[in-house]
Order: C-alpha cells, then structure tokens, then sequence
C-alpha cells in the first residue's frame, strides 16, 4: 500500500496531470488552486505531452540519501509545451552526449526507494528520441 | 519608523566544529556580539536556522538559544528562509527596532551541519527546492546551480576556467579571514583539477558544509552613540523577495530575480543606486551565484560579470569588491548563519576595522543572501556613520 | 507603532486530510483569509510551521507558500517555535504592519503531519523539547505533560476525573465548530477509559495529530475600513515570552512562567486585566496544559483551575468560556496552524458570527498560543471594533 | 566509532559533569558558556552525585521511533542536587511502585540505538534504591 504522500502525486507522476488557467490559459505543472498571472481559480485539467526539448542538464556525482546507488545519474530540465519545464532524470543515455535543445521522450519508470518509507516511487524520467529509432 | 543601527558583531571560527554544540556555536557568538557592543542585555532575539531538525532533531530553536544565553524571559523566534535564514533573522530585527516594540535585539544565525553524514546533509539541503518536483527527481543543490551554469555558459560564451576564478579570488580574500573555514588560496588549475560533483561544477566551485554561528546587535540609530561606544553602522535600506520554489519555473533561468527585486527595493529606500556602494557581499554558494546575482542586482550588465573576477573588477583593490570576507566558498556556510555573517563583514569593513582585508574608503556596503535556487533573497544597504 | 486589525481569516478542514499536500492546505486557508476580507493583494506573508524538515521534507516554506498563493515576489517568511509557530506568525505580521513596512500582511500557519507514521510523528514533535538532555531519554510530549500532571494533581488533589473535565468540554465545544477534526462529544468515562499513553494522560487527555491550515490578514487599524467590508477587530496586546527548554530546569514544574509574562505584557499593552476578557483560547495540547495555562496568566488562583472544567466555568454559558472553538483537543491540533486558529476563532466571535458557538456580547478575547512546555508563550489580545 | 555528536556529550552522560559558576555558584548540568543568574563566564567543572530523589514520573506507552522497542518504560525527573534537575529513564523498577519522593541511584547504562546513525548511545538511568539494598 502506498502512504497518502506518494499515491497523492499519482495524477502528475502517472499521467503528468497539469492545471490549464479557464481564464488566461496559463498552465501549470502540478496544478495549483490559484492562477499566479490572473488570479482565477478554474482549470482545466490537461495532459502533458510525454516528450519534451532538454533546456539544460547535470551529471549527479554526488547524490542525496536516497540515491545512493544510483549516481553518476542525469537531471535535466525540459521544455514539455511552450513555457513549462519540469525536471527529471534523463536515462538510458550515454552522459557524454547529452546536449542541450535535444528532443526527449518521457516514460514511466521507478525513481527512488523512499528512504524514509522504504516505498518504490514510480514517476517520468526522460529517454532520448533516438532510442526509438534504433 | 525609527532609524536603526547596528553596534555589535561576533561570530565563532568556522569550520568541522566536533566539539561545540549547536547551542554552544550560537551562545558563543551571540556573547561576542553583545561583547562588542559593551552590552549586558537585550530585548529581543532572532535565531536565523534553516534545519535544526535534518541536522539536529532539534527544533524549537528561539528558547533554546534564549535558555543557554541566559535571557529567558526574551522573546526568541526562530527564522527559516533555507540559505537566507541568517539574512532574513537581521531583517525581522531591523522591523522590531525600527516599529519600536523593542531597543535592543540581537539578531544571528547559526547551522550545525556535520553531526550527519554528507549524503544525509545533502538530502537536508535539498529540502530547500522543491521537495516534490525537484529533489524527488533525485537534484541536488550542486546540481540545481550546475543546471544554471550551463544555461548561463552557453548564452554568454562563459568556460569553466573563467568561472573558477570565482572562488580562487574568495579564497584570496579568505586568506585574510582568521575566522575562515580554508584560509588557503587556490589556483584556477586546482579548480579544474578538483572532482567534478555536478558537471559543470567542481568540487571547488561549490562552498562547504560548515558548522557555525554569528550574531549582530541592532538599536534605534539615535541610542546607539549613548548604548555603545562603537562606531554605529547604520542600515539604509531593507528588503527581501520571493521567486518560485521551483528553478524550472523561471522564465530565464540565469537571472535571479527575487535578488533583482530585493534589490530594486533596498536601493529605493537607501536612495541610492549601485554605483554609490563600495563593497558587496554576494551568496557565492556556487561560482556560479556570484556572477548571476552581481549581473541581477545591476552591478554588471548580462553576460558581463562572468569574467570580472578573472578581470580582477571584483577583487581586492579592483572597482568593486565583492566578498572580500571570502564568501561563502572560503569563510564557509553555515546556512543559517551565512546572511549575518555578510552583515559582519560589512559592519568590520564600515568601521575600517577589517585588517588586511579593508577596502579603502568604505562608506557604503550591500549584503545579498538568498535561499535556494534565489526563490528567496534578501538585500541590505548598510553605511558607515 | 500604528494599530493594527484583524480583517480577513480562513482555514481548512482539519483532520487526516490526505488529500492535500503541505502546499495545497496553506493555500486554501490563505485564498479564504483573502476572500473573507475581500483583497485581492498582500504586501508580505508570514507561515508559522514547525517541522517541514521532519514531517515533509520540506524547508523553504515561506518562498514555496509565496509562489503557490500566487503573490511572489512578496516577501515571505517561515517563523517556528514548536507549537507556538501560528502565534509568533501572527505577531511578526503585526509588527510588520504596526511599524509602517507593510500594510496588508498574511500570517498564516500549516502542518501536513499524517505524511510519516505515529513513532515517526512523535519523534517530529519530540524536537520541541531538549534533544540532548530530555528527548534523548525517550520522553515523549505526553510525557512530559504528564510529568506537569502528576505534579500538579498531587500539590492540589486533583483526579484524573476532574481533569478529563476539560476534553469532555472542549469536545463539547468542537462540536459546534464545523472544522473540527472531531465533531463528537465525549464523556469522562471515555476519556479514563481510553488507553494510557503516559501516566496519568490518557489518550483522550491528548490533543491529536492532524493536517491543516489556518490564515488571517492584518492591516492598520486607520485603513481597515476602507480595505474591507468586515468588521476589523483590533489588536490590543500583542506578548511573545521564552522559558528554560528543558522542563526539569523550572522551579515549578507546574507554572508556565512565559504564559504568566507574556500575558503580563499583553494586560499592560492592553491596558486590561484578566478581569476584562470575555473569552480565552488556551493551549490545551493536554488537559493538564490547559489547566496550567489558565492558572498562569491568573485567570485562576493556583490549583483553582483543576476543577474550573468540572464546576462549568470555563464551558460555554459559563463565567468565563474557554476553548469555544473546541481547543487543540477536540478542533484538532496541526502544530504550525494552531496559533492562528486561536486568533480566527476570537475573530468570529469577536464579529459575533461564531453561531452556535457565539459567547454573548463577546468585546474582548486573549488567545495563548505555547511551544514546547512552555518554554515559549504567545499571547494576544483582540477587541471588536 | 563514535560520531561527533554522541562522542560531544560523553562527560556529561558518562561522568555526570557539571558546571558551577564561579561568582554566584549555581550549578548547570549540562554545562553552559554564561551563568543566567549573574551572567558570569568562569565556571568550576565538578560531578553530580550518581544518586537523587524523584520528583515525578510517567509510563511512556507509545514511544518515539527510536525507542519502539522499549516501551512500556518508566521517565522521571530527578532532582541530584538541591535545585538541580535531570530527566531520565528508571529502570528495573516495578513501574506500579514508583511514587514520587523516593531516592533513586543513576547507572551507566545503553539508552538508545540511535535510529539515524545505528551508534549504540549510552549514558544515565536511574534505578530504585531498594535494589542495592536485596
Ligand atoms: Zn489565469
Ligand atoms: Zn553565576
């Protein structure tokens, strides 16, 4: 069973849930209760698109607790529609090829062992485009 | 509002502190400040901390720091901005002063950082971004100022090399700091040369775990001549400004704009602007920090501060100094004592009492001290009475 | 200093709600805060939250809240003092305001506490108390309330039948209260009945763990009118005391010395005494806590407030009603909110819109708000304009 | 090995060291760097005695992370010298049988596995006279 913090986060890290403003349009990722540019307080709930451009990337050499294991790892932010990025680990890729402006799809997969919980988070990380070509 | 003052600094040696307490390292510079100031008592006291409970289990941090410095009954609030706790704590103390519910309070900050492991400590200051959409994805703080180094390298034709002259230039300064954590100087090569912790950062570019505590005494400017001897600092303009927890929120990833606000605010309220201020204490927590915040509060154009540290601009001696305390990368970082301890310097370096370090002519200095990816900063305008 | 009212407050549902983050619950509160008194912009905001660190992983919170409500680049900042975090919040936005900085301030207050598992929780509010010297024995906050209750009840002869008075009261109260975490009533028998966490508390003598959020909006008293629609209720006290952070550091156990000297400060700033309140929330995290708390800030004479329950006297109806709102025991108890529950709850009735629960011509009303054993003390006093 | 943290406190919890100031002579356990009656700095390090009298008591029923496996267990204030106070476990004690008033010896004993680090802790327990008495 999940505790109530990781199945709460279940709409965006599952299905990448945002919030469209019913007033100007503005999105948000997670969705909020108010608009931070008008101030309305209807959304729309939309569906990100699982793929995105890579704005700028890291290399984790030095990780906290709960991945330990897993460094050296890399962590992007990427552009998933105009105006809204989201952070994420970036896999199955060779960590001396990355650059920035490449497209990047996202998948489901597991992100971290909680420590704290010793729960499997599961959430989006994002794979190179050309994985699907080859 | 009243005007107010400050009339005493302290602050304990920094650095891997085995053998003081979290409630040692905060009484022992809150009573070299009141020492400072020839005073016995306070009104008043703020405890800037970001994390007693990730580093300590302890929370509840005013009266403890109330109870060990022997002034129970005082007030004592405990302040958290993550790395701008300490400048936050000076600037709830300025309000206290200045609306007049109090005459004397001290204002510090205090962090005790190596009682857990690094990765333990890593995953407390990661705790400063956002927990669910950030650190959950496994970032780190080297990681997150990285993620803004390369955006900021690629725009402005910035190399590593350039960069690394940030912190060789700190711990230059940091040399002729005696209260410093590495009073050593480095080389651009040993930067370079340094392991990388998140690419493009090294080791060397990255400020240190740190234990360590600092305090100030604030007062009604008027008082201060009659409370103390020493010569007053007074505080021309206060301000502190918020951004979005998140960095990928950001329009523009480089530009800091809670500094850029914070500052726009403290300028208009000292009615003064960048060019009148000799000495700037920036958050240098990366290399990085130091360049972007200088070029958003306005003290370089875009893209122009990238190199002025290897240009010497920012040194000793050059136009502006800029952390001639060291900064956080030599001196240390403490994360809730690192925005009084900005204050200190300015305060030693207004009084002309800096030593080796004094910047010649002095009369105007700003403190810059910002919490996480800059989703907090706050700016104080200090000047020599 | 400038007067300052009180003229919008909100809050959340309070229990186990989990389906609400840390951020969503403050927002909300903060949004019906705003909505009740009918701004659309704040100049600054204040999150009182105790442990974010310990029960979320979470530090930063005044920047996180800020950009969630909306309203960056606003000045934005967390204040924590265990328990009494709501309370410092609410008074560091008054002298925000009574100094001329700001004039329309949010203080709000937010714990998120069923996101860790009961021991887990438990150690998180055990770091209110003394780490090294109290929690590092395996004393619990039950415990050490019930450390004060043994005392006290063998000094006046007090049962744990006249104790259990207070929650059978209060749950009487909160049932009236529709943001009670418990809208039930209970008798004495339940609460002797109910299993013992530390002797002599049971668990219906303890308040309980819950998520929620609490917000309310200051402004000059001079402006309040022409801000907003709703009756402003003026600040008339405002006191904020400290005391040893170990409890076996205290002469008497039993008195919480920084209730009686906060209150002390807030009757002279008032220019009242006890004699004058129509109304008190009290920080009834134990039933012992209560009872102490009344007999501190004189209210009663010592031992008197042992049976004040039992007798009627502090019900609703009574000579002077205590916990209308139902109190941390029956309305619930998220550690950083409670402060500024108190504080919304001496509003409605001070408007005299608290319905089922109103006090008959309500004028003046003193909440205290305490961190720890008392080893910090808020107290405010509040009177219908 | 022990971490810093634990190794700091080891005289107080190991040798029961206090602090008497050297001006008004209020003694402080644990030892401070200022006296908060007369505000002097200069302090005389002497030891408590290892014994003391119960000023009151609880039963932990539901304990802190670190101590699940302990419960139930018996914490009370002792007072070892006239206005001196310490909190700590009484231990081999009927927990029915306590009252408060009764004179207790303090041991060296294990108090915790400190949950965050694995460390062994130890430090002082009282137990009741009577057992040195049988
Ligand atoms: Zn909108
Ligand atoms: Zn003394």
């Amino acid at each position: 069973m999940f505790p109530a913090k990781i199945w709460r986060e279940f709409p965006q890290r599952y299905r990448l849930e945002a919030a469209k403003c019913k007033k100007c349009g503005k999105t948000f990722f997670p969705p909020r209760l108010v608009c931070n540019s008008c101030f309305h307080r209807e959304f729309e709930s939309i569906k990100l698109p699982w793929e995105g451009t890579l704005v700028t990337y890291t290399i984790i050499r030095t990780p906290p607790s709960s991945f330990s294991d897993q460094a050296p790892y890399a962590v992007g932010i990427i552009e998933v529609v105009p105006g809204l990025k989201i952070t994420c680990q970036i896999v199955d890729v060779d960590l001396d090829k990355l650059a920035s402006g490449q497209k990047l799809f996202l998948e489901f997969r597991l992100i971290q062992k909680d420590g704290k919980q010793g729960v499997l988070c599961y959430g989006y990380k994002a794979v190179p485009v050309a994985d699907y070509n080859s | 509002m009243r005007e107010v003052a400050v009339i005493g600094i302290g602050m304990t040696k920094w650095g891997e502190c085995w053998k003081s307490s979290l409630r040692d390292l905060f009484v022992e510079a809150a009573l070299k400040a009141m020492d400072d100031a020839g005073i016995a008592q306070i009104d008043s006291l703020y405890v800037g901390c970001m994390s007693g409970g990730l580093f300590n289990g302890q929370e509840h941090i005013g009266p403890l720091m109330a109870d060990y410095l022997g002034v129970c009954p005082v007030p004592a609030v405990r302040v958290e901005s993550a790395c701008a706790s300490g400048g936050v704590a000076f600037r709830q103390a300025y309000m206290e002063v200045a609306c007049g519910m109090s005459d004397i309070v001290l204002a510090g900050g205090v962090e005790k950082m190596t009682d857990v492991d690094g990765s333990e400590a890593t995953y407390a200051l990661g705790t400063a971004a956002d927990q669910e959409y950030e650190s959950f994805h496994g970032i780190t703080f080297p990681g997150l100022y990285a993620l803004i180094a390369r955006v900021y390298m690629q725009k402005y034709g910035i190399t590593s090399q350039d960069m690394a002259a940030v912190p060789v230039k700190n711990h230059a300064h940091g040399l002729k700091n005696p209260n410093a954590q590495f009073q050593r100087a480095i080389t651009i090569e040993e930067v370079l040369h340094s392991s990388m912790v998140a690419d493009p950062l090294h080791l060397l570019d990255c400020s240190p775990i740190t234990d360590g505590a600092a305090a100030v005494i604030l007062c009604p400017l008027e008082k201060a001549k009659s409370l103390s001897q020493k010569r007053p600092v007074k505080i021309l303009g206060s301000a502190h400004a918020t951004d979005s927890i998140a960095l990928h929120d950001r329009k523009q990833i480089e530009f800091f704009a809670s500094a850029a606000i914070a500052s726009k605010k403290a300028f208009a309220q000292a009615k003064i602007g960048p060019e009148s201020v000799n000495l700037v204490e920036v958050h240098d927590c990366f290399s990085i920090a130091e360049i972007c915040a200088l070029e958003s509060m306005g003290f370089f154009a875009p893209g122009q501060a990238g190199k002025a540290a290897g240009q010497g601009i920012t040194a000793l001696g050059g136009k502006l100094p800029v952390n001639v305390s060291g900064g956080l990368k030599s001196k240390g970082h403490p994360v809730g004592a690192t925005g009084i301890a900005q204050i200190i310097e300015l305060v030693e370096q207004l009084r002309n009492e800096a030593g080796q370090r004094q910047v010649q002519n002095a009369k105007i200095g700003l403190a810059q001290n910002m919490g996480g990816t800059a989703a907090s900063s706050v700016v104080h305008i200090l000047e020599a009475c």
